[in-house]
């Protein structure tokens, strides 16, 4: 089994807690695979906006590739630049962020965005039935606005009433902020509800400083180890996650090789569920190496 | 000296002032003044440093306004939007400093704002031609593509004149256009002005150099503490009486006696030493108590020379210092040693113009006003108080910035600045550029007492009367080296000049042979 | 106001350095106008809670501003203090994190020593590079932001450095969230560093060398001054003052991120410019500049209290209110004129 | 008397024509050092297909570059021209999207103009503020640089703006994929506007009057050269270099989005400056900047077509290429002098 394969990596910088998870898992899966087999070289390369993720495309191109794995910065910019990788027979993997044409990619693994908002309305609208949120968006991007949408469509209709939304920037910092500035504004708030693990912990933080004691519930998502472990660990204000791993990568990559190497062709479409993580399933969830 | 009948009495003032008065915050600098100049008169305006000259031509020419009176142009009262205004009506100035764009070549700025075009595109060739004329023309020799951060400050001088008559003007004001000059280039604009005053043009002339006063000018105007004194026919007047009626007192002897108070005691010994560029194979000997001139044209290079050695540029060669070799890295180095160099370029190397006169004064030697960390404001204070008495610097106001004093008063705070160091060896380049006639008598007895108290003192100077007037010794330099050495009897101008211009070729050889 | 006339009709720096004292002010007016828009948009905004809060959040970027008053009054620019910042709490927590000394509190210590120490160094990178290699300090701390930030996310995998000891972390929280005489931490923090600042910058013969250097080199170097030395330190100072807030900002959190302190480096300049101090040097307002971060924490505060505008569009608002605010400024200093 | 001055002259001439020519060269000279880096680092960096790609993707930056060595040589800043981009697309998008005209070739053709009038107004903007309103353009264009985004964001609502008729879009791409006579479009429009802005900014008097505003403000306005009106023009030209940029880059892309354009302002800055432009203004180097926009683009490429480092250290590994090229220049400026 020493066929040679060159496989390409596409993603975007760690520039905050979730990408950061995504290119420890890029590059951990690519040296066991690489261990696995011989003949495959698999190159990770990562890009901090859109137009550069399509240099880098052209230039992964350029250096001959057998399959790409790209989770891209953006579906609509994207798009085009992947379609001329696929034109050059190059076998694509589209992680996590659906392009607008989906018939250029050739295998697509997901988590689920929109899915990631329902999970956690959905379980704010069961367990309080009434009350009143704050909610902490991430940036301005697609993957927010589903998320959002998501969100909102879920408690529609219900008792549950949004107080007000603000972009965190999927920054804790900026969540800390934001989530201070929430407590001064709002003298009765019930549950916040913010897209992130890492603008949670920022959230939490100015909570406890405010000995506010007021809010119950606080939900962030995607599965950050600190913050799984909370829920392991039984806390009142965070009983529950909502799964969005960025290990997602490893999953496309090793399918890809699989593509490869085991007889069996694989195509289509892997959606990971937006797993709700409680106290009961947590310790299936908990990675404590991972650096997310 | 050329004696002209003024032809005055025919013809109405192409420009007037009428009981112009301006006050910088409450401070009055200039009180009811009243003047006319006349179409082919050159009128000069003469008075002590910080008369209120430059002022007074700031009104005249719109870039400032009067808080009294008005200006009247062919007898009719105008108001001056701006400097610009005033060049549509034929007025233009050329400023005591030097107004040009660093980073612009001569051509450029000789024709900012009015660029001469050939269809879209600026036509450079025929900009640097007539530039290139137009410095010609007042004697001096410049490339018109040179960047002017290139060019010393006589050159640019040179090129701010050129600049301004390139202007369609009727009145030309020339505030100190003289202060940076060599004879040569001196004589040059002096001719440029008698044939702008022959064309029917009025021209204002602002200089401290009396007897070129008495050469060029028809009128003069004698201003004192912003008042003005007379206005007289130049015939009338001799030097020494423009010089008593700004001063306010008599000015008989403008260099101290002479006194030998050279010691035999070498303190400086420079060989062989080279900057790079600018000086080549320089050697000579400073003695305790001695002063000592360099003269040379423009751009022989008497100043890098110096900067050279005292470390401010990089330079090679032996220099000892009281017997023993130095070497200094850094201008540190030197004023540690007890050399300071006052430099020709006050505003741009000498002084924070934006900064206070205590920031200025003690910025050299900070170390000594501070306890501890801290500064002691008292004592700069005290130090202030005491430079502005020794160095008669006229600052109406204790708060004003460096850039608000007048030019010659930069000057004294300069010297008064480099002072505080307490040298041994003082190297003074320019040191009455722009100053007053009483002030320069203060400025010569200072040199004088500095050689008496046992310190030597170079006098680096284009003005070859006043080195004559205080020196030991003079070296003439020219083309980047030392061609020759005058002193006692055969300190003449005549001789200096000879050396400068390299006409005494032969003597100039044998000596730079001697050296090596 | 003595200076009327100068400002009327001088053309040269007069004008532009008679009306010292009113620029000094006129950050101050600026700020109580924002005071007055809080007050108007949300009551609680004159709270003594929400006004500490935000002073205390402010602490940050006013002291790193303070630094980068030096940096800039000498005619320089940082642009790496944020990644900076990253770079130094990493470090720091991976030091606390090691165990390297026996019992919390001297541990704590220690960390904060090294954390000094690690700011002082990379200040002196930035300063040797622009001195030494004569590059324009833009490029230079362009070039050395990326490494810094690099080398952080290098250290954190990726991921976050997060304080693993429970007991250390609630040891070193009240940093951020202690009060001392009704006021936090980090509020006496900045008053100490800005008293410092202040005294270094205006009363001290370094702090003359700083202005001299920025007003102008060549005659600075003419006075005998070290330029590069004096260079060189504004950049140390900075990174010391980096330093300084990475040890308020990591009790906050226990954590650097990959995000910690990002464009926290254009939120010092802004801090510098608006509180009077001008980018090309020559003029340094340590006051200024505090008050300047703390507007710009003020308007944050104000976007989040307010209810009027969509959330996408506060940038917009804000960077409407920070020009509107240099405008009314500007008037005011013209009016008193 | 005269013979001195001509061996004066000569040697004054001499070294300035040395000078000029090795601050204009030195950044082709460091571009060639990259040259070698990356063809040590892999045999495929030499070749056509990777060099066409790069100088492609470098025209964004390389033609914003040229109207910021405008803005900078004139003594400004402009931090805004990222999010401007962002903005221009945005709308430029929307009116494509608009179907306000019939025939695909007229709406593209309008979308052009009105891409070009809404970089103008953009710029005007800009202009408008720092010169009557006498506000650094540090701190306007940081201000503007908020603005733009945020509207940017609210037109996407939050998401993307893309183009809808796939038509249209197929007619638009070669704008960015087509070649002729050899060379990719995109490389075309940047000789095409290197030699209008090296013809305005050399040629024309308006160029003349940005240096010496540049050089020297109070100059300039002495000699009745309108400097507000030059410095507004300056950022209007900026804009419309953003909007030629936005242009080329729809077609790439085909959407604009809330990340289009970040951290452009800092790339456009960086090229002008390794280009040899000075940051304090009055010297302006128009082919030295594209020669910047390249270098910055290489960088990328290399590092990308490199398998050495981690990629949480390709950061630090650019920072140190870019401060190396710029050490390389100046060291190559002096041993030429
Ligand atoms: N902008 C200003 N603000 C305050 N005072 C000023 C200002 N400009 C000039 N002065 C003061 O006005 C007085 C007159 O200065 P002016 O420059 O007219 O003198 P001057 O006669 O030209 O002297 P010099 O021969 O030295 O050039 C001086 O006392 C000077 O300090
Ligand atoms: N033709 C020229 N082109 C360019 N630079 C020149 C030219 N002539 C002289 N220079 C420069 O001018 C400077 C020398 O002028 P400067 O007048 O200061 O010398 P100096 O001998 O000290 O003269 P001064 O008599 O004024 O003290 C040097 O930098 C010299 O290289
Ligand atoms: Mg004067
Ligand atoms: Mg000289």
């Amino acid at each position: 089994q020493d066929k040679e394969v060159n496989i390409a990596v596409s993603i975007p910088a760690a520039d905050h807690g979730w990408t950061g998870g995504v290119v420890y898992h890029a590059e951990r899966a690519a040296k066991l695979l690489e261990a696995a087999h011989p003949g495959l070289k698999i190159t990770i390369k990562t890009s901090p906006d859109g137009a550069s993720q399509a240099n880098a495309l052209e230039d992964l191109t350029t250096q001959g590739i057998d399959a790409l794995v790209t989770l891209p910065h953006n579906s609509d910019e994207l798009t085009d630049p992947i379609r001329a990788v696929k034109e050059k027979g190059i076998f694509v993997t589209v992680v996590d962020r659906a392009l607008s044409d989906p018939s250029i990619q050739d295998l697509y693994v997901a988590g689920n965005n929109p899915e990631l908002g329902r999970v956690a309305g959905e379980y704010l609208k069961n367990t309080m039935k009434t009350g009143d949120v704050v909610v902490i968006r991430g940036l301005p991007i697609v993957i927010d606005e589903e998320r959002q949408k998501g969100f909102d469509d879920a408690i529609a209709g219900s008792g549950i009433k949004v107080l007000d939304k603000q972009f965190g920037n999927w920054s804790r910092d900026d969540a800390f902020k934001i989530m201070q500035d929430y407590l001064t504004k709002f003298p009765k708030i019930d549950a916040v509800w913010c897209q992130d693990d890492d603008m949670a912990v920022g959230v939490l933080e100015a909570i406890d400083q405010a000995k506010r004691t007021d809010i119950k519930l606080v939900i962030g998502g995607a599965g950050m180890k600190d913050m799984i472990k909370r829920v392991a660990d039984g806390d009142q204000l965070t009983p529950i996650n909502v799964l969005y791993p960025p290990s997602m990568v490893a999953t496309a990559m090793e399918l890809t090789v699989a593509n490869f190497y085991d007889q069996v062709p694989v195509r289509g479409k892997y959606i990971l569920d937006a797993t709700l993580v409680t106290k009961d399933n947590a310790k299936e969830f908990y990675f404590p190496d991972s650096p997310f | 000296m050329e004696t002209r009948e003024p032809t005055i009495a025919a013809t109405m003032p192409v420009l007037e002032a009428r009981g112009i008065a301006k006050a910088f915050g409450p401070v009055e600098v200039l009180t009811d003044i009243s003047l006319t100049v006349m179409p082919g008169e050159v009128h000069a305006i003469i008075g002590e440093n910080g008369a209120g000259k430059s002022t007074l031509m700031k009104l005249m020419s719109g870039h400032l306004q009067p808080t009294r009176g008005t200006v009247a142009i062919d007898g009719e009262p105008v108001h001056f939007a701006g400097p610009v205004d005033a060049e549509h009506r034929g007025l233009v100035l050329v400023h005591q400093e030097i107004l040009l764009a660093p980073d612009l070549t001569v051509a450029q700025n000789i024709f900012m704002g009015r660029e001469l075009k050939r269809g879209l595109m600026v036509n450079d060739r025929e900009m640097n031609r007539q530039s290139a004329e137009a410095v010609h023309s007042l004697g001096a020799d410049i490339d018109p593509t040179t960047q002017i951060s290139r060019l010393s400050i006589a050159r640019r001088q040179l090129v701010q004149i050129a600049r301004a008559l390139q202007v369609p003007h009727r009145v030309v004001i020339f505030d100190e256009p003289t202060a940076s000059l060599t004879p040569f280039e001196t004589e040059a604009l002096l001719k440029v002005i008698r044939d702008l005053r022959d064309k029917g043009v009025a021209v204002l002339y602002i200089s401290h150099r009396l007897p070129e006063v008495g050469a060029i000018a028809d009128r003069i105007t004698v201003l004192r503490d912003g008042k003005l004194i007379a206005t007289r026919n130049a015939s009338e007047l001799q030097p020494v009486d423009m010089a008593r009626l700004m001063v306010g007192r008599d000015m008989s002897k403008l260099y101290p006696e002479r006194e030998d108070t050279t010691s035999r005691q070498t303190v400086l010994e420079v060989k062989n030493f080279d900057v790079p560029g600018y000086a080549r194979d320089a050697s000579f000997s400073l003695r305790k108590g001695e002063i000592l001139g360099f003269a040379g044209l423009i751009g022989a290079g008497r100043t890098e020379l110096f900067e050279g050695l005292v470390g401010l540029r990089t330079g090679h060669g032996d220099i000892k210092l009281n017997g023993a070799p130095v070497k200094f890295h850094g201008v540190r180095d030197s004023m540690a040693a007890g050399i300071v160099y006052l430099s020709e370029d006050r505003k741009g190397k000498g002084l924070l113009l934006a900064q206070d006169l205590r920031t200025n004064l003690t910025l050299a030697t900070l170390g000594k006003f501070t306890k501890g960390p801290l500064i002691e404001r008292k004592r700069e204070d005290k130090s202030l108080d005491k430079a502005i008495s020794d160095f008669d610097i006229r600052a109406r106001r204790r708060d004003l910035l460096a850039g608000q004093l007048s030019g010659g008063n930069q000057q004294k705070l300069l010297l008064a600045k480099m002072m505080l160091l307490e040298p041994s060896i003082v190297i003074i380049d320019e040191p009455t550029r722009g100053i007053d006639i009483g002030t320069k008598e203060q400025i010569y007895k200072f040199i004088a007492s500095l050689a008496k108290a046992g310190k030597s003192v170079v006098v680096i100077s284009s003005e070859m009367q006043e080195l004559i007037g205080i020196c030991h010794r003079i070296l003439v330099m020219r083309s980047s080296r030392i061609v020759g050495e005058v002193m006692g009897e055969a300190m003449t101008e005549d001789e200096i000049v000879v050396y400068a211009t390299g006409v005494k070729v032969n003597e100039a050889e044998l000596y730079s042979a001697g050296n090596a | 106001m003595s200076d009327t006339k100068t400002i009327a009709d001088t053309r040269g720096f007069g004008r532009k350095f008679a009306d010292l004292d009113k620029t000094a002010v006129a950050p101050f007016l600026a700020l109580a106008a924002l005071f007055l828009l809080g007050a108007l948009v949300n009551p609680n905004f004159l709270s003594v809670d929400n006004l500490l809060n935000v002073l205390t959040r402010s602490s940050f970027i006013a002291i790193i501003a303070v630094g980068a008053t030096f940096v800039i009054s000498a005619g320089g620019l940082d642009l790496s203090v944020g990644s900076m910042a990253a770079l130094v709490a990493g470090i720091m927590i991976l030091f606390l994190n090691s165990g390297a000394i026996d019992g919390d509190t001297a541990m704590l210590a220690a960390g904060v020593v090294v954390a000094l120490g690690v700011g002082a160094l990379a200040g002196l990178l930035n300063g040797t590079i622009i001195t030494i290699g004569k590059i324009e300090p833009f490029i230079v701390t362009l070039g050395t932001m990326a490494i810094f930030r690099s080398v952080t996310v290098w250290l954190a995998d990726g991921g976050s450095i997060a304080m693993k000891s429970i007991a250390m972390r609630n040891m070193f929280r009240p940093v951020y969230t202690g009060v001392f005489l009704g006021l936090p931490f980090p509020v006496w923090l900045i008053i100490a560093v800005g008293l410092l600042g202040a005294f270094i910058l205006y009363k001290t013969s370094f702090g003359r060398h700083v202005i001299a250097v920025g007003s102008n080199e060549d005659v600075a170097r003419y006075s005998g001054i070290h330029v590069n030395r004096v260079r060189a330190m504004t950049y140390i100072l900075q990174g010391i003052c980096v330093a300084i807030a990475v040890v308020v900002y990591v009790p906050r959190l226990g954590a650097a991120t990959t995000t910690t302190g990002m464009l926290w480096e254009l939120q010092a300049i802004t801090a510098v410019v608006i509180g009077g101090t001008a980018l090309r040097g020559g003029v340094g307002r340590i006051w200024g500049t505090i008050c300047g971060a703390f507007m710009l924490e003020i308007v944050g505060n104000i976007m989040v209290l307010s209810n009027i505008v969509s959330e996408y569009l506060i940038g917009a608002v804000q960077g409407t209110i920070i020009i509107i605010a240099m405008l009314v400024q500007r008037t005011l200093q013209k009016k008193k004129a």
